[in-house]
């Protein structure tokens, strides 16, 4: 062992250091601020690809594809800045370790992403386009994919977490996990405003 | 010195070379590459230097045991050494921006080597040849060839590129770099030889199967034997002058060939494969990658897979009299 | 491990038939294949075939000459590229049929067997279409037996092409969804076509 | 002493030997075979990056001989041409994605716990998950290969070559979904390095006096962030495109060619860095060593760095010079290229300088730095002479172009790679590897590798274009592709002494100590191998040297449990501490998500719905991960929530 350079007398004490720490003090939120870098890329990218797409046409969307219909994209993005508020809920709920909180306010935002699943379907019907028509579909079709793919997945951690605070062993861990997932829903729910404005405002304005 | 030279005799015996040049656009890329050349290489030789002395230098101070640090800092010393690399690095900017300006100017000049109601040609890249259009405002008078192109010397020459599947790249080193050939984007190179020769270019954009054997032959002529060249592509094939060149004609029309390739006068039209009126008058076979020769045609009508694995072309067993009658005619076909 | 060994070595030879790009198995030069059920109406419109070497490509004993092809998704592409270049568009268009019946359809007036798809072609029908037997290679037609049949999602998924890069005016082979062949029986009802 | 602890086993209450075994008890990876399969910890866990990463570089080195072999002489007919297009196509794809890459993160994942002076990665079985999948990747990749199913469009695979219409069947398949594996790999490796080091440094390692390695992995973890997403997505496209007729790539329908050729450099040119600047960190490291004295520049170095990464996402157009882009564009793309050249000249200088001022310790690790500088520097100019477009215009897609890059990556990142390996051999097994083999194999190395790559500066010059099979004899290439042909199988054997010598001395080699280079970073203050804890108490720090500016009381970190795994998680910015954390455990869902992510992306090559299958299953096994399993613990994160109706 390396005793004659310890010295454990001059130490640094962390023993009355608490065991767990929310928001930026935890791991896990830079995990998760992490993964919304590579995700947030991911759309920028895919954004940067629609406009270059764009310009292969000369009008847009191509011609004998009509606008894409707003109803259903501008009530899901209604319907998801409405689920910012009880997810800004569970976020404090779980900050103060309120397990009941939590739970109550995440089966709501859980039924709200199924409802906003539905509205999905409607809205790829919305674009009047296959993708296998032309890289005007595949690129709309791609993109409500991909965001869809954000609410799928999120929801289901809504679900599953729900489902912890109901039924399962619950450890205090598990609001740092409440936590991250707030932030990820922020950012499914933030990521859809440049993405709803693309898809429907682009071919519009632009 | 043995070793030097035989390395010398290596490097002229190349067919090709983007440094020997023969036109102004490769040319005035060379002399760029040659200021770039000679400056890195001083800069190799210093880096080397400094780096070689360097650890001469410490090794010579070093101390054998192996521990800890060796070397007391002194701030001020430390501080000259900072100042140092400073200006070496200012050296490196004012170097790179002395770069940059040569490129810019190389680019402008090699931009302005253009004019106007010289030859057009449109090239475009197939697997694994290329088809050029002569253009003219005459669509009787467009010429249409493959895989061995002429132009004239001392004039700039338009090409016009497109490709019908993947992407190509023409490439002539002796007369200037590359230009893509990309579907859906067409793009255009002027090329200009100061002096007549065959310049050799092959595609340089990886394009599949036969990438390696898809060769382009540049003859550049002097103005009147070009006129000639291009005066004799006009014309429609000659007619078979002798019996076997008859049956081979009609070999030709009755067999698989017509169905891909066109010879101008004849029934022949086939579009998917090189235009073949004027065959016996081009240098190689092949997008380059056999000499035009009797034997050569030979075998390659009857087993073009194993010269050029993966080609379009199938293999065709004809008779020996069949062969012997097609080669005849195609040999006709000046 | 062995079960394992054998996996991997019914893999690499499924892999290594299913993705060879060998141009030329088949010797070249086509004509009819000997022993195949004939149809009533015999020749077409070119005669019989100028086939130089009438049993140069005899069947291999299983009978199978196609399976290589059909298997093989490179065959399939091939077979796509010659329908283009030896101008089965002019007739048949991209599958929706013009002068030439549809091909992407179900419907197949002299059966859709891959032999009996290889005898149109080889010696032609009436009412238009031409023999190719002795014109191209064997190889080739089987290429293109394999490719039509894909038109109409005959052959498994994974060879059938997807969108070539040109307009899309039909979905791609692979789209189509398999139907079951009718008119299997083969009797030719040139009547019913309009010309 | 200090405050009694209120719960479990403190390191205060044991003695330094009781503590070396209660830690050995915790930390000890899982035994068996499943437990091979469970192991969280983040030294085991690299060594097997590194050792698969090797084991590709060898096997992408076997398709390099091949190849060679195939254009020693003109007209050569070894291999077909199909055949000659998958082995260049998965030699460039393997080094680049199975190799170069991940054995940088590897490295990093290995010693940036140590060196930041803590226990253990931040997310251990997110690194485990990375691993499997990058091994899914590369299984894939090879098997295709042996199957006859192996890629050959190139490891760039342009469409429309890559596309439906020109590659039939799934060879491109194969490769775009191994990257969407090891993409993925590498996106979980560079989100756990951030992590870790911006949140599990020892007490006293301010931002200012991160160990420049550290440095190097942090920012390639962000051009990493930044830069895979869009090959990522690029590789989706162009799969989708294959599988489900979209039109991303298709002219006729408004896609464009073009278009994968941004995405693709978006992401390949930064690629070039990711893969460099871990290198340069190796070096950084070595010559700080073997200098014996503190780097000349620390911060001028770090910034570079930090420049490097950001230009880099600058210069892809670069490589898309012939395809005929509007002079304006090219121009700016010209600077940015050759601006570039000033970090790598800052770093080169301040490496030269500390060696001129150092007194030297002449090791093997020292040799592989001086010839990383000699290639380095020659391929750095030559990418200076790419980066003039007239120039590029020549050069671009011929040998000469092969010659530059086998230059700057064998040289920028290879050797380095070998130095630092021949540096932590120690730290790794306990021995030090053979001084004079090590000096055979740098030799070997160094004369190998210029014999096979500069006669290629030439044949690029003299016309030969890259990915040919072969070449007609009168073109004049056949003599130097002959003398590279002699130098490629130098160069292996040179790898054949390098794995000999690290198996030799793996059994006999010298038992090295604790710190036999004098070397000053905190990897080098544990035992050799290091601990399965790595540090028996978490040091601090009080300088960028810390072994070297020790002071005789220098404090340790004490009051952290000694029955759990548990790590000191500190501030953003100086390192104070903040707070204690529990990590999780060996685990078998990472393993079984891995599978389910293989099983849905490999599904997907054949149908759509492997999407569908990958989904469902990813997420019962992710499920399975983050369901909380074995008893709560008392004064963690583990601790027990009330029951649903009651308050805490």
């Amino acid at each position: 062992m390396r005793a004659p350079t310890i010295n454990t007398s001059a130490a640094f004490d962390v023993s009355e250091l608490p065991p767990i720490k929310f928001g930026p003090h935890a791991t896990i939120w830079w995990g998760v601020i992490g993964l919304l870098l590579i995700e947030g890329t991911m759309f920028a990218i895919l954004a940067a690809t629609y406009f270059y797409l764009k310009q292969n046409f000369t009008v847009w969307p191509p011609s004998g594809t009509p606008n894409p219909d707003l109803f259903a994209g501008s009530a899901n993005m209604a319907l998801l800045i409405a689920s910012i508020w009880p997810m800004r809920i569970a976020h404090r709920a779980g900050l103060e370790e309120r397990r009941r909180a939590v739970f109550v306010a995440l089966a709501i935002c859980s039924v709200i992403g199924f409802v906003s699943l539905a509205l999905r379907f409607f809205e790829f019907r919305a674009m009047h386009i296959r993708w296998d028509f032309n890289a005007y579909g595949s690129v709309v079709w791609t993109m409500l994919g991909m965001h869809t793919a954000h609410v799928i997945s999120s929801t289901l951690e809504n679900l599953l977490i729900t489902l912890l605070m109901f039924a399962g062993p619950v450890e205090r861990k598990h609001f740092t996990d409440t936590n991250a997932n707030a932030v990820y829903w922020y950012f499914v729910v933030l990521g859809w405003l440049p993405i709803y404005a693309i898809l429907y405002f682009a071919p519009r304005l632009l | 010195m043995n070793l030097l030279e035989r390395l010398q005799s290596l490097t002229e015996r190349f067919a090709q070379s983007a440094l020997e040049t023969a036109g102004p656009q490769a040319e005035r890329i060379a002399a760029l590459w040659w200021l770039f050349f000679w400056v890195c290489t001083i800069i190799f030789v210093l880096v080397v230097a400094a780096l070689v002395f360097a650890l001469y230098r410490g090794r010579a101070r070093s101390v054998e045991e192996s521990s800890g640090p060796a070397v007391t800092l002194d701030s001020g010393r430390e501080a000259g050494i900072h100042r140092k690399i400073f200006g070496l690095i200012v050296l490196t900017a004012i170097i790179l921006f002395a770069f940059l300006l040569a490129t810019e100017m190389t680019g402008r000049s090699l931009a302005s080597l253009t004019s106007s109601g010289g030859v057009t040609i449109e090239l475009t890249g197939y697997r694994w040849w290329w088809r050029a259009r002569y253009l003219d405002p005459a669509p009787e008078r467009i010429v249409v060839t493959a895989n061995e192109i002429h132009i004239p010397v001392g004039k700039p020459v338009l090409i016009n590129l497109y490709s019908r599947d993947v992407i190509h790249s023409l490439w002539v080193p002796e007369l200037h770099g590359k230009r893509d050939l990309i579907p859906g984007h067409p793009n255009a190179l002027w090329i200009q030889a100061d002096r007549p020769g065959r310049y050799d270019g092959q595609c340089a954009e990886f394009c599949g199967q036969q990438h390696a054997h898809m060769r382009l032959i540049v003859i550049a002529d002097p103005p009147d034997r070009f006129d000639a060249w291009l005066d004799a592509q006009r014309v429609t094939a000659q007619a078979p002058g002798d019996d076997t060149a008859k049956r081979g004609m009609e070999v030709f029309l009755t067999g698989s060939c017509a169905l891909c390739h066109a010879i101008q006068g004849t029934d022949a039209n086939g579009q998917v494969a090189p235009d073949l009126t004027h065959i016996a008058s081009r240098a190689t076979l092949a997008a380059g990658t056999l000499p035009n020769t009797p034997g050569h045609l030979a075998g390659w009508i009857v087993d073009p897979q194993h010269v050029k694995p993966g080609a379009a072309m199938p293999p065709n067993s004809l008779s020996a009299e069949d062969l012997q009658a097609l080669l005849a005619y195609l040999k006709g076909l000046r | 491990m062995k079960v394992l060994t054998c996996l991997m070595l019914v893999l690499a030879l499924a892999g290594c038939t299913r993705e060879r790009r060998k141009p030329t198995d088949v010797a070249p030069s086509s004509a009819r294949p000997e022993g195949s059920p004939e149809s009533a109406l015999q020749p077409g419109p070119t005669g019989t075939p100028p086939s130089a070497e009438p049993s140069a490509v005899a069947l291999p004993a299983e009978g199978m000459p196609h399976a290589p092809y059909e298997q093989s998704a490179w065959a399939v592409s091939e077979g796509k590229r010659l329908y283009q270049w030896y101008n089965c568009v002019g007739c048949h268009a991209n599958g929706g049929g013009g002068m030439g019946p549809p091909l992407m359809d179900d419907k197949w007036i002299y059966g859709s067997d891959p032999i009996k798809v290889h005898q149109s072609i080889v010696d032609g029908r009436p009412n238009g279409m031409p023999a190719f037997g002795g014109k191209i290679p064997d190889s080739q037609i089987w290429q293109l037996v394999a490719y039509v049949r894909s038109m109409s999602g005959l052959l498994p998924k994974d060879v059938r092409q997807t969108r070539s890069d040109h307009m899309s005016v039909r979905p791609s082979e692979q789209a189509m969804r398999p139907a079951k062949p009718k008119n299997e029986a083969g009797t030719p009802p040139s009547a019913e076509r309009p010309g | 002493m200090t405050t009694l602890a209120k719960t479990g086993v403190r390191d205060t209450d044991l003695t330094a030997a009781e503590l070396h075994a209660a830690l050995e008890r915790v930390w000890e990876p899982p035994s068996g075979f499943i437990g091979w399969f469970k192991n969280v910890f983040h030294k085991p866990i690299s060594t097997r990056f590194i050792f698969a990463a090797l084991g590709f570089f060898a096997l992408g080195g076997v398709l390099a001989l091949l190849m060679r072999l195939q254009l020693a002489m003109p007209e050569n007919t070894l291999l077909s041409p199909d055949l000659y297009n998958q082995l260049f196509t998965v030699h460039g794809s393997t080094m680049m994605f199975l190799f170069a890459v991940p054995v940088m993160q590897a490295v990093g994942l290995y010693f940036v716990p140590l060196m930041v002076g803590t226990r253990n990665l931040a997310f251990p079985r997110l690194n485990t998950f990375g691993f499997f999948v990058y091994i899914i990747g590369g299984v894939l990749l090879w098997v295709a290969l042996f199957l006859n199913i192996g890629p050959d469009t190139g490891w760039f695979s342009y469409v429309p070559l890559s596309g439906p219409e020109y590659s039939p069947g799934k060879r491109v398949d194969v490769w775009a979904q191994m990257i969407t594996f090891t993409e993925l790999s590498s996106l979980v490796a560079a989100v756990e390095i951030i992590v870790t080091v911006f949140k599990l440094r020892a007490p006293g390692m301010s931002l200012n006096r991160i160990p420049i390695f550290v440095w190097a992995q942090l920012v390639t973890s962000f051009m990493v962030i930044f830069a895979m997403p869009a090959v990522m997505l690029a590789s989706a496209f162009l799969a989708m495109d294959r599988l489900v007729d979209t039109h991303f790539f298709n002219p006729a329908e408004g896609g464009d060619a073009l278009l994968w050729q941004h995405l693709f450099w978006f992401f390949g040119h930064p690629e070039v860095y990711i893969i460099f600047i871990p290198a340069t960190g190796i070096v950084s490291m070595l010559v700080q060593t073997f200098s014996r004295r503190p780097i000349v520049g620390y911060t001028a170095i770090v910034l570079s760095l930090i420049a490097t990464a950001i230009l880099g996402f600058g210069l892809w157009v670069h490589h898309m010079f012939a395809t005929g882009l509007p002079q304006l564009g090219e121009s700016f793309f010209t600077a940015a290229s050759m601006l570039i050249a000033i970090p790598s000249g800052i770093q080169i200088f301040c490496w030269i300088a500390t060696l001129w001022t150092g007194r030297l310790l002449v090791r093997t690790p020292l040799l592989f730095v001086a010839g990383f500088i000699f290639i380095f520097v020659l391929g750095g100019l030559t990418g200076v002479m790419q980066a003039s477009v007239p120039i590029d215009l020549q050069v671009h897609d011929t040998f000469f172009v092969v010659a530059h890059f086998h230059y700057v990556l064998i040289g920028g990142a290879v050797f380095p790679l070998i130095g630092g390996l021949y540096y932590w051999f120690p730290k790794m097994t306990g021995r030090m590897m053979s001084e004079s083999l090590g000096r055979v194999n740098f030799w070997i190395f160094f004369i190998g590798f210029n014999l096979t790559f500069f006669p290629m500066h030439q044949l690029g010059l003299a016309g030969m274009p890259r990915r040919v099979y072969t070449y007609l004899p009168q073109t004049g290439w056949g003599p130097l592709n002959f003398v590279s042909t002699i130098g490629a199988f130098v160069l292996s054997v040179a790898v054949i002494v390098f794995l000999l010598n690290a198996f030799v001395s793996y059994r006999t080699g010298a038992l090295a100590g604790e710190n036999p280079w004098g070397a000053d970073s905190l990897d080098w203050s544990v035992p050799s191998p290091a601990p399965s804890y790595n540090f028996l108490y978490i040091p601090t720090v009080n300088s960028r040297t810390p072994l070297w500016t020790m002071e005789p009381a220098q404090p340790v970190v004490t009051g952290m449990r000694a029955d759990i795994l548990e790590v000191l998680v500190t501030e953003l910015h100086d390192a104070t501490p903040d707070h204690r954390h529990l990590l999780d455990g060996p685990s078998i869902w990472p393993f079984l998500t891995a599978v389910a992510f293989g099983i849905g992306v490999i599904t997907a090559i054949f149908t759509a719905w492997g999407v569908t299958i990958g989904a469902v299953l990813c997420f019962i096994t992710l499920a399975g991960w983050f369901w909380p399993a074995g008893q709560p613990i008392e004064d963690t994160a583990r601790e027990a929530a009330p029951p649903l109706g009651e308050r805490a």
